[in-house]
């Protein structure tokens, strides 16, 4: 099958976003002690990670669309799991930073 | 919310590092002002300070219509501050001025007629409906139940029409005067105080099938602003609260003044002791009054016609005046009425209004002012319901609650 | 017979089936008056209420009947009657005014409580069976004698036809229309 | 072509045509009729007369018209202490979402006039509706307002109530017929019956989700007046407000559509045929028409009911509602299981 | 070459992009613009002090509104959140052939046993909500 | 065809916004709003998606992951009160942001990768998905549904209180 | 029926028995006890007031209906009248028995019975803010209904003077 | 040249930064050129949604007013529950000295063409009150357009002040040139004597 010149563009269009965002998603979860904003960078990886995801599988449609659902579906449970964890930190220690977590020893 | 460090040495150092400030949020609680300008508070505020949905504590913060009553009622002459009082709860208005009345009359040793005691008694008791439908209604629309609101309201307009036959004025009667009542009982109005009993009775029915046994209404009402019995006398609430919470108190049964000793009636008392109960409470007590009402109609109607007031202020009236009773039914004043000196002396009397029990404290020391007039009224001993029940309910039960005491800020602000 | 305490309870109903008949038996009735609101509304300009000859509205003064007496402005409960006094040519000395003491009263501060109308020894002043004026201006509701003395103008008559209502069992109210010429 | 087939093929352009005439044209509409409507029910219920003088004539009809003009004529406060951007944007952006479910439900079974062609509007749709409220909540909170911030919490945990009540009650129409289009699910509707008929439990769990989801009576949660004054929408005045207010019922304009076309049966007494007017214009009348006659059984409610507690409405939600689509979904795959559709 | 108006991609880009994107754009405008018409003058704003602060039920401002409104009803987020992909999931699975309905009745049937007793705990959870505060 | 170019400028201009959007999630001062702009985020994700031919990923993404995951990312931020003052430590972030922008960069430039995307020749089959899913992943998705089911019970388990 | 009795629902007899039990319970903690008119007022000293309400409160006194204050500006007391009766006692519910106590005017302080009786907890603040008597033991006193720069004039005492209009009218 | 560059900045400036001429253009297109001041007018004026500010117990008669006796939504008027999205004020009786504050910050926060009716004698004269410490005449707060005798005024009161308020906001245009000049023309302002909300402390 001969690639079109659009696809291949748009393929680099796609790994352009991808890995602007993971670059920020990684720079935010590095630099910011807030845990909220680590999850949100998080989620911002998370974005990349799914176009990369789509794009690299694209050879196989229907394997992109499950592995897509399922990284999904995963995703959003993990999303509770974190929040719940933020919010029982901030129960214990009144803050939302990330160290008070490496000093407890969690 | 305050800036403050985590405590330990460790942290201390950190602070040094500029940028490494941590913002403690403590357990702060959200304070909201509920009111004066909040469609969930009449003329009052209450600060709440809640956790998240659940209030934590309510400080009812009342005054908003303070018209300082008692300084006024103790400038003005007796018959003056009969408007005056009368003020406290407009909707209401005969209930909450005959005990001040009563406590005249013991002062002055009089007893009104049979005749106005009957006719003061009436004009409570539609009174006493017309007011419990003004709390439905406000209730209802504190629930979001706006037709509530309505139906209440229009229901209301015809015991205000029937009060408006009687004295002449919708709201503000200023009818009970020392010695007895302004105006005798018109014609046509006991045929129409009749048809209004039993159409009031068909109503309540209605009322039962879309609020009070609508489910949605329910799940609003039910168990919520529990006051148990102990907790209901020691916090001295009055009226429907009490008598919801299976306190047996009614002032007009503990201790009779005017007609109430010789009409038959019931006092209902509920143990629920929730907001659904003290509306059921008001449905009971509309169906008594409206009994009460019919048996003074009919007593009314029975006895010959004189003039509803002692014979000390009609003995020696002019012709002209018996005409014009005669003509119109309307009682004339003596002219001295407005400056009549009341012999020395201190007196107590309570009354049921339909918010529950009014107290007055009258003291005289013969002059043509009183000395003191001391008013409490069902609704400012009912504020503290906010401070002790409201706590531990959720921001939305807030309303119920307030819409179920019947809170009424003017009368408790005095 | 005097009263009596009676202890109620609230009429107990539960599951899910009492749920759904309460629903139903709200929103039926919800129907019902969807298409029988008997309702009572007034259209008001179009419509006015003609109130009953004893109800308490604005207060005239029939200025020959008054007799100075001053009872009306002592009772006032708003201090809203007051007595002015104005000069009048004494019918006994001709050539000379005496000072005469007459009513007036401010709508500003009354409260419609009728009080000066009841105790007024000589029935001067009387109410017209009307409440619905406002005014745009404070000032214009400080009257003085020579309003007093006369009916306050009543737009609301020319605008709208008179109804009453009479108290009925099936519907509450029912507006009906006043008879011309009927008090 | 003459002017006026030029006139009818932009006017009747697809995504024109859904979203401009029927999304904003006729929605803007059917809102004024609706809140019209709603106010003279509700009058009538209890008994007194509603919008009149107005235009006595017409029985106050032009009301909401008068409201939306003096909104749009009052000036807009933007209040210092709001975050500007988002106090402004939010609720323009939540409005326009909250008709683009619209534009994937097709009006006519003819494929040219179909806004987008595809297989799985159903879920597209479902997809953009639960869009719109996240704009309503960030609304609330740039509102820097007590109330606004509750409301707009409120408004959040109310999502969380109907969104998958809805989801799982639509789609029960799409496991009855195995297909996510909304061809397909009409078509079946037209075979056999309706699946109000077919499927009433899921259609009750759909009718609840929309209810909570436009706030409407017993529902109405986030906008409780009485703790929460106007929700969200409590700093917004002008004619900011006259949209937040028409937004939802929007909304429920939108839902109402994707419900009449899910289990009312879509345009189905009429076949479409050839033409534009056959084909696209009468089949979107019935839908419609369809439409607006759920909205008025919405609005018939608030004059019945009042409002839940939050919680209740929550729990009323996860223990009654969603038990019920969920049994509605299985009846949906019972019924592709026994082949009925 | 021009475009192609009936092709799906741009009836779709049209209708779920372009025209919502003018609309709001529109109405953006359009409010801009009222708010410029509509906007009193200085000295009305000069008397009116509490106009542009914050609505506070008709008390001058007080306190920081961002603040913490931690409701206790968090438990039927999480409950929410849990249970909405798996919904989807199993919704995915709806456009199977006919012929396959029986295995899609079977996995309906696991989402229902997995899943009955854990929303029957959960919500069972997440109605006490005194477990729930933040604090 | 104009078509494809078309689709190219709406891609570049989605991609665009979605830098300017990831960048405003890390930078917003507000977390409130970085929620806001992450939802935004996933939006325009479900957008290019779309463009790149896979509708039902899109529908997917944006019910389960804008409309659930991060509304519940607002919800709980706003109820955890909003914006805390954060600490920021920037060399960090630096650091490690470079090596992951080195890194990904060699990889996809170095493998070819960049040019692997091909667009599907026909619109993703609902039926063979669900197909596949019924028949062939049935076990794996009663494991996603117990996995999930797992996360809830861990959820509550940790975000509860113990009282 | 006599005439100035019908009030008194009660017969005298009862009032009687009650005034006799009071007496008995309270003991030398009674200055005076009389019947007044819709009343029986009970004069106690002001240092023994808080053990006075306990014992009336055990007697079955269980709320306070009126917290009353009357200025006496010539004799330079104020007069504080704790108006309680019953809602569980069926019997005392017919009957309000005050407990007065006097304070002196220019050093108004008194211990806070609203510990005793939850009920004049609010009443006690309205007092406050009125007549400025400070009540020691209360958890709360701050002014209810004025506002402070009111308050501080305390309107209710007899120093604060409102005027009527005269009847003329200039 | 210099002076020409200044110039052109300036005027660049006018262009650009002042909202006031821009405003004024934009009202002279719309009330003037395309004669909206007519709907205007007639839009505000059936559509006076009053706020729920209940200062005193004329609330009662004020309810009534609603009630389906009286129906004031037959006038189009909606009592509404916030003062961002009202523009009629109907002061119900009495104002206290506490109440006074929350009259201003409601009056003040409702968008601007906006009504005020003072209702009962309370809100005129202080009515029974007249000589009471703690009440605050409304019209020294804010501008009141009709006033309502009586104590409590009937309903039919209210109903003929709001009607007198549309006869007058329509055959006066008030709205209209309240919008184009960007304050109340027929009517001064009212600045209060004094802060009203001085007790308030935070
Ligand atoms: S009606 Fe009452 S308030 Fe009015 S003037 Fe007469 S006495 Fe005074
Ligand atoms: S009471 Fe009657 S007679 Fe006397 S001054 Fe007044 S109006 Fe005249
Ligand atoms: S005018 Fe009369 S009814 Fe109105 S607030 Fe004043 S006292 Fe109350």
């Amino acid at each position: 099958m001969v690639m079109a010149m659009e696809d291949v563009i748009l393929g680099q269009l796609g790994f352009i976003a991808a890995i602007a965002m993971a670059v920020i998603g990684v720079y935010g979860f590095a630099s910011s002690r807030s845990l909220v904003r680590q999850l949100l960078s998080i989620e911002v990886l998370f974005n990349a990670v799914l176009i990369m995801v789509v794009i690299l599988m694209s050879f196989s449609p229907l394997n992109a669309t499950l592995l897509a659902i399922a990284l999904i579906s995963i995703v959003s449970g993990e999303v509770i799991v974190v929040v719940a964890v933020i919010a029982a930190v901030y129960r214990f220690s009144r803050t939302f930073e990330s160290s008070i977590m490496e000093e407890e020893g969690v | 919310m305050s800036v403050s460090v985590i405590g330990g040495p460790k942290r201390e150092s950190d602070l040094k590092i500029p940028g490494t400030e941590v913002r403690k949020i403590e357990k702060d609680l959200y304070e909201v002002f509920i009111g004066p300008q909040h469609p969930g508070s009449g003329h009052m505020r209450i600060i709440i300070r809640v956790d998240g949905d659940v209030i934590v504590e309510a400080d009812p913060d009342m005054g908003y219509v303070h018209r300082t009553m008692e300084k006024l009622g103790e400038i003005r002459q007796y018959i003056k501050n009969i408007p005056l009082f009368e003020r406290m709860a407009i909707q209401d208005a005969c209930n909450v001025t005959v005990p001040y009345v009563l406590a005249l009359e013991k002062i002055l040793d009089i007893e009104p007629p049979q005749r106005a005691k009957y006719l003061r008694s009436l004009l409570c008791e539609i009174n006493r409906i017309a007011a419990h439908l003004y709390g439905f209604g406000i209730f209802g629309v504190f629930i979001g139940h706006s037709t509530m609101y309505m139906w209440a309201f229009a229901d209301r307009e015809v015991m205000v029409e029937l009060a408006e036959k009687l004295t002449g004025a919708r709201l503000t009667h200023s009818y009970p005067i020392p010695g007895g009542a302004r105006r005798d009982m018109p014609q046509d109005f006991p045929q129409a105080a009749r048809k209004a009993a039993r159409y009031m009775r068909r109503r309540l029915e209605e009322y039962r099938k879309i609020f009070l046994d609508n489910p949605v209404m329910k799940a609003r009402m039910e168990g919520v602003g529990y006051i148990p019995k102990k907790l209901a006398a020691e916090l001295g609430v009055v009226g429907p609260v009490a008598r919801a919470s299976g306190i047996k108190y009614d002032a007009r049964y503990n201790d009779p003044y005017d007609a109430y000793d010789e009409v038959d009636f019931e006092i209902p008392v509920f143990e629920e002791g929730d907001a659904l109960a003290r509306a059921w409470v008001k449905v009971e007590e509309i169906k008594q009054s409206l009994r009460i009402i019919e048996q003074a109609v009919d007593w009314l109607e029975s006895h010959t016609s004189e003039a509803p007031i002692h014979d000390k202020f009609w003995a020696k009236s002019p012709p002209l005046w018996k005409k014009v009773f005669e003509k119109e039914g309307r009682v004339k004043l003596l002219p001295m009425m407005a400056t009549m000196k009341i012999p020395p002396g201190k007196a107590f009397a309570r009354g049921e209004t339909a918010r529950g029990e009014i107290v007055y404290y009258v003291e005289s020391t013969g002059d043509s002012i009183p000395y003191r007039v001391r008013i409490v009224s069902p609704s400012a001993r009912n504020a503290i319901v906010f401070k002790y029940v409201v706590p531990g309910h959720r921001v939305m039960d807030l309303p119920t609650i307030y819409g179920s005491i019947d809170y009424f800020p003017p009368e408790a602000d005095r | 017979m005097p009263a009596r305490p009676v202890a109620k309870a609230l009429p107990k109903r539960r599951g899910l089936f009492e749920g759904f008949k309460g629903n139903i038996a709200a929103i039926s009735l919800g129907v019902k008056y969807l298409i029988d609101p008997k309702r009572f509304t007034l259209i008001y300009p179009n419509e006015y209420i003609k109130l009953d000859p004893g109800y308490r509205g604005f207060i005239v003064l029939e200025k020959k009947k008054c007799i100075n007496c001053s009872s009306c402005a002592r009772i006032c409960p708003a201090a809203a009657m007051k007595m002015i006094k104005l000069p009048e040519p004494d019918p006994r000395h001709p050539g000379k005014t005496k000072i005469k003491l007459w009513p007036v009263i401010n709508y500003q501060r009354c409260i419609f409580c009728g009080y000066c109308v009841d105790v007024c020894p000589t029935e001067a002043l009387y109410h017209v069976p009307y409440h619905d004026i406002v005014y745009e201006n404070l000032a214009e509701m400080d009257w003085d004698l020579e309003t007093f003395t006369k009916p306050p103008d009543y737009p609301t008559a020319s605008e709208g036809m008179p109804v009453k209502y009479i108290v009925d069992e099936e519907r509450g109210l029912v507006k009906v229309k006043a008879q011309e010429g009927e008090q | 072509m003459s002017l006026v087939e030029v006139l009818a093929s932009i006017v009747f352009y697809p995504p024109i045509y859904q979203l401009v005439i029927v999304g904003l044209i006729v929605t803007l509409g059917v809102v004024i009729i609706i809140l019209w409507f709603e106010r003279k029910a509700t009058a009538r219920v209890q008994r007194r007369l509603g919008p009149y003088h107005v235009a006595p004539k017409l029985a106050g009809m032009p009301q909401l018209l008068a409201d939306l003009l003096r909104y749009a004529f009052q000036e807009i406060i933007i209040p210092r202490t709001v975050d500007r951007g988002v106090f402004i944007t939010a609720p323009i952006i939540a409005t326009v979402l909250s008709i683009l479910p619209i534009a994937v439900v097709p009006f006519t079974s003819i494929p040219d006039y179909w806004p987008i062609p595809m297989d799985y509007s159903v879920l597209v749709a479902l997809a953009i509706s639960t869009v719109s409220p996240i704009f309503l909540v960030l609304a609330g909170w740039a509102s820097n307002n007590k109330f606004s911030i509750i409301g707009g919490v409120r408004e959040a945990f109310i999502i969380t109530a109907y969104e998958l009540i809805a989801i799982l009650s639509i789609l029960s129409v799409s496991a009855a017929t195995l297909s996510f289009n909304f061809i397909d699910i009409v078509n079946a509707q037209m075979n056999t019956a309706w699946f109000i008929i077919l499927n009433p439990i899921a259609f009750m769990a759909a009718f609840l989700a929309v209810l909570m989801s436009t706030s409407g009576f017993p529902f109405e949660i986030p906008e409780s007046e009485n703790e929460v004054v106007a929700g969200p929408f409590t700093e917004y005045s002008g004619i900011l407000y006259g949209l937040n207010m028409g937004a939802a019922y929007m909304k429920r304009f939108a839902f109402s559509i994707i419900l009449a076309v899910a289990f009312l049966g879509g345009w189905s007494p009429l076949t479409p045929g050839e033409g534009i007017l056959y084909g696209y214009l009468l089949p979107s009348i019935v839908v419609i028409i369809k439409a607006f006659i759920l909205m008025m059984v919405f609005s018939f409610l608030r004059s019945v009911y009042g409002r839940y507690r939050l919680d209740q409405a929550l729990q009323g939600a996860w223990r009654l509602v969603f038990p019920m689509a969920l049994i509605g979904f299985g009846i949906g795959i019972i019924e592709a299981y026994l082949g009925l559709t | 070459m021009p475009l192609d108006w009936s092709d799906p991609f741009v009836r779709s880009t049209l209708s779920l992009v372009i025209i919502p994107l003018l609309l709001v754009l529109m109405l953006l405008m359009a409010i801009m613009f009222l708010r410029i018409v509509t906007a009193t003058s200085r000295d009305v704003a000069s008397l009116e002090k509490y106009k542009e602060l914050r609505y506070e039920a008709g008390n001058p401002m007080k306190g920081e509104a961002k603040s913490k409104v931690s409701m206790q009803y968090f438990g039927f987020l999480v409950i929410f959140l849990a249970v909405e992909p798996a919904i989807i999931l199993l919704a995915i699975a709806l456009t199977v052939p006919q012929a396959l309905t029986g295995k899609l009745l079977y996995l309906y049937g696991v989402f229902i046993a997995v899943y009955t007793p854990l929303l029957l705990y959960a919500v069972k959870e997440a109605r006490r909500i005194e477990a729930w505060m933040i604090d | 065809m104009p078509e494809q170019q078309l689709m190219l400028l709406a891609s570049s201009l989605l991609v665009a916004s979605m830098i300017v959007a990831s960048y405003y999630v890390i930078k917003a001062k507000d977390l409130v709003y970085a929620s806001g702009a992450l939802a935004i985020l996933g939006s325009l994700n479900a957008a290019f998606i779309a463009l790149l031919g896979y509708g039902l990923i899109a529908a997917f993404l944006v019910i389960v992951y804008v409309g659930a995951a991060v509304m519940f990312i607002i919800v709980s931020v706003s109820m955890l009160g909003g914006a805390p003052i954060e600490t920021w430590e920037p060399e960090r972030g630096i650091i490690s942001a470079a090596a992951v922008a080195g890194a990904l960069g060699i990889i996809v430039v170095s493998s070819g990768i960049y040019a692997a995307y091909t667009s599907p020749t026909s619109p993703v089959d609902l039926g063979r998905i669900a197909s596949l899913i019924v028949d062939r992943y049935l076990v794996v998705i009663s494991v996603i549904f117990v996995a999930l089911a797992a996360t809830l019970i861990e959820a509550i388990a940790i975000a509860r209180r113990r009282v | 029926m006599v005439e100035g009795l019908r009030f008194m629902k009660l017969s005298e007899e009862m009032v009687r028995v009650v005034i006799e039990k009071v007496k008995k319970e309270l003991g030398d903690l009674v200055k005076s006890v009389e019947e007044g008119k819709g009343y029986i007022s009970i004069k106690v000293p002001l240092n023994r007031l808080r053990e006075a309400a306990v014992k009336l409160k055990n007697m079955g006194f269980d709320h306070v209906k009126s917290l009353t204050v009357t200025d006496y500006k010539k004799k330079g007391v104020f007069e504080v009248m704790y108006m309680a009766s019953s809602y569980l006692d069926e019997e005392l519910s017919r009957i309000i028995v005050s407990l007065t106590v006097e304070i002196d005017r220019n050093n108004p302080r008194m211990p806070s019975l609203s510990d005793i009786w939850t009920s004049v907890e609010f009443q006690e603040r309205e007092v406050y803010e009125f007549f400025g008597i400070h009540f020691e033991g209360h958890p709360d006193l701050r002014p209810l209904l004025l506002v402070p720069d009111i308050a501080d004039l305390k309107p209710l005492t007899k120093d604060f003077i409102v005027k009527e209009e005269p009847i003329f009218k200039s | 040249m210099a002076i020409e560059g200044v110039k052109a900045k300036e005027q660049g400036k006018v262009y650009v930064g002042n909202l006031d001429e821009t405003a004024k253009r934009a009202k002279q297109l719309l009330i003037g050129r395309l004669k909206l001041g007519k709907a205007v007018d007639w839009a505000t004026s059936f559509s006076l949604w009053p706020v729920h500010l209940t200062t005193s117990c004329c609330g009662c008669e004020f309810a009534a007013a609603w009630s389906p006796r009286f129906d004031g939504e037959q006038f189009g008027a909606l009592p509404w529950v916030g003062p961002r999205q009202t523009n009629l004020i109907i002061i119900e009786g009495t104002v206290t000295r506490k109440m006074a504050c929350a009259v201003k910050v409601t009056w003040d926060q409702m968008p601007a063409p906006k009504f005020a009716i003072a209702m009962g004698a309370c809100a005129l004269d202080g009515g029974i009150f007249y000589n009471s410490y703690n009440i605050v005449r409304p019209w020294e707060i804010i501008p009141i357009d009709v006033y309502i005798p009586g104590c409590p005024p009937r309903p039919e009161s209210v109903a003929r002040a709001i009607v007198d308020l549309q006869r007058s906001i329509r055959s006066k245009g008030i709205a209209s040139k309240w919008v184009e000049e960007g304050v109340r023309p027929d009517k001064p302002l009212v600045a209060p004597k004094q802060d009203v909300c001085s007790w308030w402390r935070g």
